[in-house]
């Protein structure tokens, strides 16, 4: 899963916005995962170089409001949107996923559990797609165990993307044991071009038996290395 | 049908970290000259055709005092209103 | 100086003080009876101001003074048993302890017990901001929390109320800021139906040398504001301030209100303070609770051995036209008071800013041996830090064992019948399996992230938290919070030593190794014999238990008036234990092992 | 100083877990009759002095269209209101 020694370690993106708490955790996991972490500021908007891009869990801004409604509007996220245009693998983990969702780079939107609470569980989840710079590493249809823990978690969209959503195979995660009322079960999704996926679940907690109940999320990484490799070597 | 709409503010005094969280992100939206956001809910409270209408209010007043406002920390005022939009529409 | 004149209502200052010495004060109302007033004249040879009342009758309160708990607590200290390992001990905001040559952690468990029944929610998410705030003026970075909670009946309708709201605060303030929940107590006694407990721990780790000092020294020195702004938060008491002195039908101003936690900011405030301690721009932190600028002020002012000059006008506030008095006595939350070099103040100030904080220095620290509060130019506090931190009443109050002692211990379970039949202990497990207190807690634990920064080794349903601290030695702590009010009722002095024994079991089975003790005493009326009593035997009983174990005190709280009418709590007197590990990777969890393990039961 | 209250409400499609739970114990309440209850955001944003009038709906609107409301599943209404009235005062 760790890259070649030959070649030069990719570099992971991995933004800070006030209030993110996940993203020394994503840095962890890109570390073990043989890539380099790099750390960005919501404030400015360089890229510094990564060849791909994390977005954090955690409450950015405070989730007031709307969860990842504020986030959208900090500089580094008018490069993220850019570069995810341009190709570049962006995912968006919890938090993360309902930026992307309120930045309009990934469609529907994350509302308040059914249940109304937050609630922390692993979650048995199904691999529906592959065929994402995120997701390529699992096997189809694979069932994996990665902790999902949020108050704002239901995904919601209208019924034509929903079809849409279906029809073009980019459901990517599906939830065995729906936790919070999501349409269609669903735990993550991806874009049209495969680059930028959004999931609620954490992988970045799931990649150590020590410290998660599984060591499933490690894909997550394994997936974007290969993916950013090919690319390099294509 | 009639429609009571209840709106639940918190008191004056009552610190808003939802209201301070989005002032602060005006300038970033290229918005100048706020001076204070509030942020509270707004209930809309359907009543079946057959209600009276004298009693609408008091009902949505004891359901307000109730449950919707938290007496300690909110305020609400209550409002009926015409209700041929549908919920929530602009 | 009798003709002061500042804008708005008329101030209160030194100089009106000196000219209407008779004026007439309403101390009683402030809690503060005629001998702590007579004290407080003689202390400053005139009446003091509203001000300086309001921060005296704050600073001598039950809360902030222990002055009816500090005789029986010196225990602690004098059966300690003696270690260089104790960076920092009773009285200071937290102890410290170090595990490691470069490494140390803090721990403290607090109550919020008060304001969590009034607004459940709100009440116990500001518990858990606050306690952090104790770990963090350390210097420590917060790691995990933990949360021990008493609820009356569970089939209670006001605990339907009461439970969903705690636990909600509870959730919502702990996993926004970003800290793992990683184990508590959830119990149910019709005793604490109308005075439940919130009782809110956190632990912190730090690099041994980024040790916080809370004091205010070094003479022209700047006093810095952090955080949030200062509203009309929790002004309880002191709001019969403003009705009596002012317009006294107008009491919409004065009444007190509810504090609200902002966990984003103090997400900030965290992160703020870690980069300024590693970069050495800080030389005394003190973080903002229950008794805002008044205790914040006059501590660090007492403990830097000088004196301070405040500006209170430069506070910036997010009411309109708070008097002094209020400024002082704000309970809001999400602050810290920093003690800075004014060559790094710009640096200070450039920090809070990058993280979308307010700084704001108020003043500076001087040579007077005096505390001078002015507001608008105008002196309104004048007096000598140490008498408001440090030489508040001290009260060896009546004690007097309950007289119904006797025939509780002749209750005892032996006379009790026993089921015999089958169908008897199937009555009797089932009725054990429904009891709310063994009941799975799953309802409440699953609204807490246990997992966040990654280094979560054990949590629920686990018998103790464990915290790995690095990644590269595996070293880590554990920690378990425990108490029993029922025990404890019946004997205070084997109550507390059950419930030290429990935490200390609940560490070690884990593989980690006792190391240090934190309490939170939760009791009735001090001003009752018996609950007083009750005070003296749980806490010699904890002390002796301490000593007998060979673990130290390192810290606390005590939580008096815990009440309905006259009817007291059960004595509850909570502990928590931290252990060290040197490997997490060969901890012991719960559980059964494998098939063909020998089962054995040790201990009597 | 000038007031806008901007009010979001949850599309009439879009499932409204709060508004079902408040219909829900209504009966426990002895409050017969409601037949829907929707709950949505009520945000007071108080404008400066200076800021004149014409320009303030159109930056409140600019606020409600980027940040208070999200198209997806929201829908706002924006309407000018007196405000000598302390925010939240009932
Ligand atoms: N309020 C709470 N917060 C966090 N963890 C809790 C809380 N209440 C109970 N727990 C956890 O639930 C588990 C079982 O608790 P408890 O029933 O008190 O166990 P025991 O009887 O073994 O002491 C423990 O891991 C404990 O830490």
């Amino acid at each position: 899963m760790a890259s070649n020694s030959a070649e030069p370690r990719v570099r992971i993106g991995i933004v800070t916005f006030p209030g993110s708490l996940d993203d020394r955790d994503a840095a962890r996991a890109v570390a073990r995962a043989g890539a380099v972490p790099v750390r960005l500021w919501h404030d400015e908007g360089a890229l510094r170089g990564v060849q791909a891009v994390w977005l954090p869990g955690g409450f950015s801004y405070g989730d007031y409001l709307r969860s990842g409604a504020i986030a959208r509007f900090s500089h580094v996220m008018d490069s993220v949107a850019d570069a995810a245009r341009g190709g570049m693998p962006v995912i968006g983990v919890c938090n993360g996923f309902q930026v992307l969702c309120e930045s309009g780079l990934l469609p529907g939107a994350l509302t308040q559990n059914a249940h109304m609470r937050y609630r922390n569980r692993p979650a048995p989840l199904r691999v529906e797609s592959t065929n994402t710079a995120w997701t390529s590493a699992y096997r189809q249809g694979a069932q994996i165990v990665i902790p999902a823990k949020h108050k704002d978690g239901r995904f919601q969209a209208d019924a034509s993307t929903l079809e849409m959503l279906e029809d073009q195979n980019r459901v990517v995660l599906r939830y065995l044991d729906n936790p919070n009322g999501s349409v269609h079960d669903i735990a993550g999704i991806t874009n049209a071009e495969g680059n930028v996926v959004g999931m609620m679940p954490h992988p970045e907690h799931a990649i150590d038996q020590l410290t998660g109940p599984s060591t499933d999320g490690r894909g997550i990484l394994a997936s974007v290395l290969s993916h950013v490799h090919s690319g390099a070597t294509a | 049908m009639a429609r009571v709409v209840v709106d639940v503010m918190l008191k004056p005094d009552i610190l808003d970290p939802q209201g301070e969280a989005v002032k602060g992100a005006l300038p970033n939206l290229g918005v100048e000259g706020v001076e204070r956001v509030r942020i509270g809910k707004r209930i809309e409270l359907d009543f079946a055709e057959g209600v009276d209408a004298a009693s609408v209010e008091e009902q949505a007043r004891k359901v307000a005092d109730a449950l919707l406002a938290n007496p300690v920390i909110e305020d609400f005022t209550i409002a009926s209103v015409e209700a041929d939009a549908p919920a929530g529409a602009s | 100086m009798t003709s002061d004149h500042i804008e708005g209502p008329v101030v209160d200052t030194v100089g009106r003080a000196e000219a209407t010495p008779d004026e007439k004060q309403p101390y009683v109302d402030l809690g503060l009876n005629d001998e702590e007033y007579n004290k407080i004249r003689d202390i400053l040879g005139r009446r003091p101001t509203t001000a300086e009342l309001s921060m005296y009758s704050i600073m001598w309160s039950e809360h902030c003074s222990y002055k009816s708990s500090r005789v029986h607590l010196r225990q602690f200290g004098e059966k300690n048993p003696k270690t260089d390992r104790l960076l920092a001990g009773i009285g200071a905001n937290a102890g410290v302890i170090q595990i490691t040559e470069d490494t140390a952690v803090t721990f403290k468990v607090e109550s919020h017990n008060h304001p969590s029944y009034i607004e459940p929610m709100q009440g116990a998410a500001t518990g858990v901001g606050g306690i952090i705030r104790d770990i963090l003026a350390m210097g420590a970075r917060p790691v995990a929390v933990m949360d021990s909670l008493r609820f009356g009946d569970a089939d209670h309708p006001d605990t339907a109320r009461v439970l969903p709201g705690v636990v909600s605060g509870i959730s919502h303030y702990g996993n926004c800021v970003g800290l793992p929940n990683i184990g508590g107590e959830t119990i149910f006694d019709p005793c604490y139906q109308g005075n439940p407990l919130v009782n809110a721990l956190s632990v912190g780790v730090m690099p041994v040398e980024r040790l916080q000092s809370h004091e205010a020294a070094g003479i022209g020195n700047v006093v810095v504001l952090l955080g949030a702004k200062t509203g009309r938060d929790g002004i309880g008491g002191v709001s019969v301030l403003a009705s009596a002195t002012f317009d006294a039908d107008d009491d919409t101003d004065a009444r007190p209100t509810v504090q609200v936690g902002d966990p984003f900011t103090e997400k900030l405030l965290i992160e703020c303070c870690l980069e300024l301690y590693d970069a050495g721009l800080v030389t005394g932190i003190q973080d903002l609770g229950g008794a805002g600028l008044t205790c914040a002020l006059s501590e660090t002012a007492a403990a830097g051995g000088g004196g301070m000059h405040v500006d209170l006008e430069r506070v910036p506030l997010r009411a309109a036209a708070m008097e002094p008095h209020e400024i002082l006595a704000s309970e809001s939350q999400e602050r810290m008071l920093l003690i800075v070099d004014p060559a790094h103040l710009d640096a200070v100030l450039s920090r809070a800013r990058r993280w979308g904080l307010l700084a704001t220095a108020l003043g500076e620290v001087t040579d007077s041996g005096r505390l001078i509060i002015d507001y608008h130019g105008h002196t309104v506090v004048d007096c000598p830090p140490v008498s408001l931190a440090d030489d508040g009443p001290v009260y060896e109050r009546p004690i007097k064992e309950p007289n119904d002692r006797a025939l509780l211990a002749a209750d005892r379970a032996e006379t009790l019948s026993r089921p015999s039949t089958p169908e008897q202990l199937r009555a009797t497990v089932l009725k054990l399996a429904s009891s709310p207190n063994l009941a799975s807690k799953d309802w409440v634990t699953e609204q807490y992230d246990n997992s966040v920064l990654g280094n979560t080794v054990l949590s629920y349903p686990q018998d103790s938290g464990m915290i790995r601290l690095n990644e590269d030695t595996g070293t880590g702590i554990a920690i378990s919070l425990d108490g029993n009010g029922r025990f404890a009722r019946l004997d205070p002095y084997q109550g507390a030593q059950l419930a030290l024994a429990e935490a200390y079991r609940n560490v070690a089975v884990t593989g980690a190794v006792p190391q240090a003790v934190t309490n939170c005493l939760n009791f009735g009326s001090p001003e009752d014999p018996n609950v007083m009593w009750q005070f003296q035997q749980a806490v010699t009983g904890l002390a002796d238990g301490c000593a007998e174990l060979g673990i130290p005190v390192t810290g606390g709280n005590v939580s008096f008036y815990n009440q309905t009418g006259v009817e007291a709590i059960h004595p509850t007197p909570v502990v928590g234990v931290l252990g060290v590990i040197d490997n997490v990777e060969h901890r012991i969890p719960l559980g059964l092992g494998n098939p063909g393990d020998t089962i054995a039961v040790i201990g009597y």
